[in-house]
């Protein structure tokens, strides 16, 4: 009965965002805003994936602020738990386990860090190359029976991330009196590593600090929020 | 039955599931579950908002020959849905938080049994 | 590569698929589920490489080694969870 | 080159074949040992197979692809390991024509 009472008001709703959604009726092209970013991005940002573009350059204020929401979801959780300690025992994993967890790390990062690196070129950038490399945070974790030993590091990676993204869009403004201008470095030949301006640098500061926050949440849940 | 029909069954079915899932389940991990399966359906509901039929991923390379105004899908969403994603883990994360604390200061998970929340 | 062989390889694929998936839908303990788990996603892993092949671009390989990698993580650490480790 | 390719498409069958089987395997098995078997190791070769096959009809794909057939060889026996320690522990996924334990035998 609950339930159906439940279903019946979630039907209304989606109906209603549905019917809000159809009334749009079928897009026949790009709008405005989107048919300039497609046309003129390739020249004026220099990366061959549109999203990065408007993710780093074009949108780059608000992915500051989107950055700056998830340092405030990261370091609720942190503080919650350094005052709530889970605290639970583990037993140890197998020993093939922990071999795993010895090993696959590394290349792990490395994959991560080519995500970030290549964010201007291939599906990637900053935020998944930032979970990639919180991945193999997630993998040390489930192995370890104590508390591990980059977890002190967090707080300062992430810290000089958001520190880095700040300074690089204050370049652009003292340079060409525009924040987080893209021109500030070469733009280079669309297509290769070095190209595209400051987005790589950019791509360097969120994937470190999205990967610092996400592995601080995981240290968090594993070890107990850390001596601040 | 185009692809864009099916993005837009699954968003609804996925945002149906997850706003049952809120408003009628009792144990609180659960409700955290559902919200994630909410987030999710918005996610795909925001894609859908971009997409254009027989359109490719805007990565603009050596497979798009076209101009890229009538080749590519629109990127603005599909930006959007980047940030959504890694903000809706953390946001979740937080909420699963809250849920275990709370039924541990309370001594249970079921949402019926929180006597001493209304004050 | 043929349209017909395309189709053959993507229907044997989907099927595949579907049949792990239906036995993760009807799976009565968490480590029956978490196996069915384990089995679809390497299916889906290998419907994903046929997507990108087909659509003719090496980038979404990219996609593809994340989503393995996270499958695997996620899979991993269901175990460690049925197992008391977490 | 003719016949590389199509040893690449006698290869991308016999993994869609594999994999498709190992779906039917993880469906119908009777216990969850014997899923697991069949989820595993039917997988496994058929991800191999259907690797191998693509990066023979595409070569300039063959280092990504043997990335991911490499990263499954890796992974695939680890996560399935420790599924079956966790598993291991639950007592209604015994079955019941057990015959001898050597877990068992080794944990205690």
């Amino acid at each position: 009965m609950r339930t159906f009472i439940a279903f019946l008001l979630a039907l209304y709703l989606v109906f209603f965002a549905a019917a809000a959604f159809e009334s749009f009726g079928e897009p026949q092209g790009l709008g405005r805003i989107a048919e300039h970013y497609a046309a003129e991005g390739f020249e004026e940002v220099g990366a061959i994936n549109l999203v990065t573009a408007v993710v780093v350059t074009y949108r780059g204020l608000d992915t500051l602020g989107e950055v700056s929401v998830l340092f405030t979801a990261a370091s609720a959780v942190i503080l919650l738990l350094s005052v709530f300690p889970l605290g639970k025992p583990a037993n140890k994993p197998s020993s093939i386990v922990l071999l795993t967890m010895k090993v696959l790390p590394g290349p792990i990062l490395l994959f991560g860090g080519y995500i970030i690196a290549h964010g201007h070129l291939t599906p990637g950038g900053g935020f998944p190359g930032g979970a990639v490399v919180a991945s193999a945070a997630l993998l040390v974790l489930l192995g370890c029976t104590q508390e591990v030993g980059f977890a002190k590091w967090l707080t300062f990676a992430e810290s000089m991330a958001g520190f880095s993204f700040a300074m690089l869009g204050f370049w652009g403004l003292l340079k060409l009196g525009q924040f987080l201008n893209n021109s500030v470095l070469f733009l280079g030949i669309p297509g290769q590593l070095l190209s595209a301006g400051i987005i790589p640098l950019i791509s360097a500061a969120i994937g470190v600090k999205v990967a610092s926050e996400l592995s601080g949440i995981l240290v968090a849940y594993r070890c107990g929020g850390g001596k601040e | 039955m185009s692809l864009s029909l099916v993005l837009l069954l699954s968003s609804m079915g996925l945002l149906l599931t997850g706003l049952v899932g809120i408003m009628a389940k009792k144990h609180l991990l659960r409700i955290a579950l559902a919200f994630t399966l909410a987030s999710t359906g918005v996610n795909i509901l925001l894609v859908w908002t971009g997409y254009l039929a027989g359109r490719k991923a805007p990565i603009i390379d050596a497979s798009i020959e076209e101009i890229a105004t009538v080749a590519v899908v629109d990127p603005v969403p599909q930006a959007l849905v980047l940030t959504s994603i890694v903000i809706g883990v953390a946001v979740s994360a937080l909420l699963v938080v809250v849920a275990v604390l709370t039924s541990r200061e309370l001594g249970t998970a079921d949402v019926r049994r929180m006597r001493n929340l209304k004050w | 590569m043929s349209n017909t062989f395309s189709l053959i390889l993507l229907v044997l694929l989907g099927a595949g698929f579907a049949m792990a998936f239906i036995r993760l839908v009807i799976a009565r303990t968490a480590g029956d589920r978490a196996v069915a788990l384990d089995g679809a996603t390497l299916i889906s892993v290998d419907l994903m490489v046929l997507m990108a092949f087909l659509m003719g671009r090496s980038m979404l390989l990219d996609v593809v080694l994340v989503y393995a990698l996270l499958s695997f993580l996620g899979v991993l650490a269901i175990a460690r969870y049925l197992e008391g480790g977490l | 080159m003719i016949l590389l390719s199509a040893l690449g498409h006698v290869l991308l069958l016999i993994g869609a074949i594999f994999l498709c089987i190992s779906g039917l395997g993880i469906l119908r098995m009777p216990d969850v040992w014997n899923r697991m078997h069949a989820g595993t190791k039917a997988t496994t070769l058929g991800s191999i197979a259907f690797m191998l096959g693509l990066g023979l009809i595409r070569p300039e794909w063959l280092p990504k692809l043997l990335v991911i057939a490499l990263f499954i060889v890796l992974t695939n026996p680890v996560s399935s390991h420790a599924l079956a320690r966790a598993v291991h522990g639950v007592p209604e996924e015994k079955p019941d024509n057990l015959q001898r334990d050597d877990l068992q035998e080794a944990d205690s």
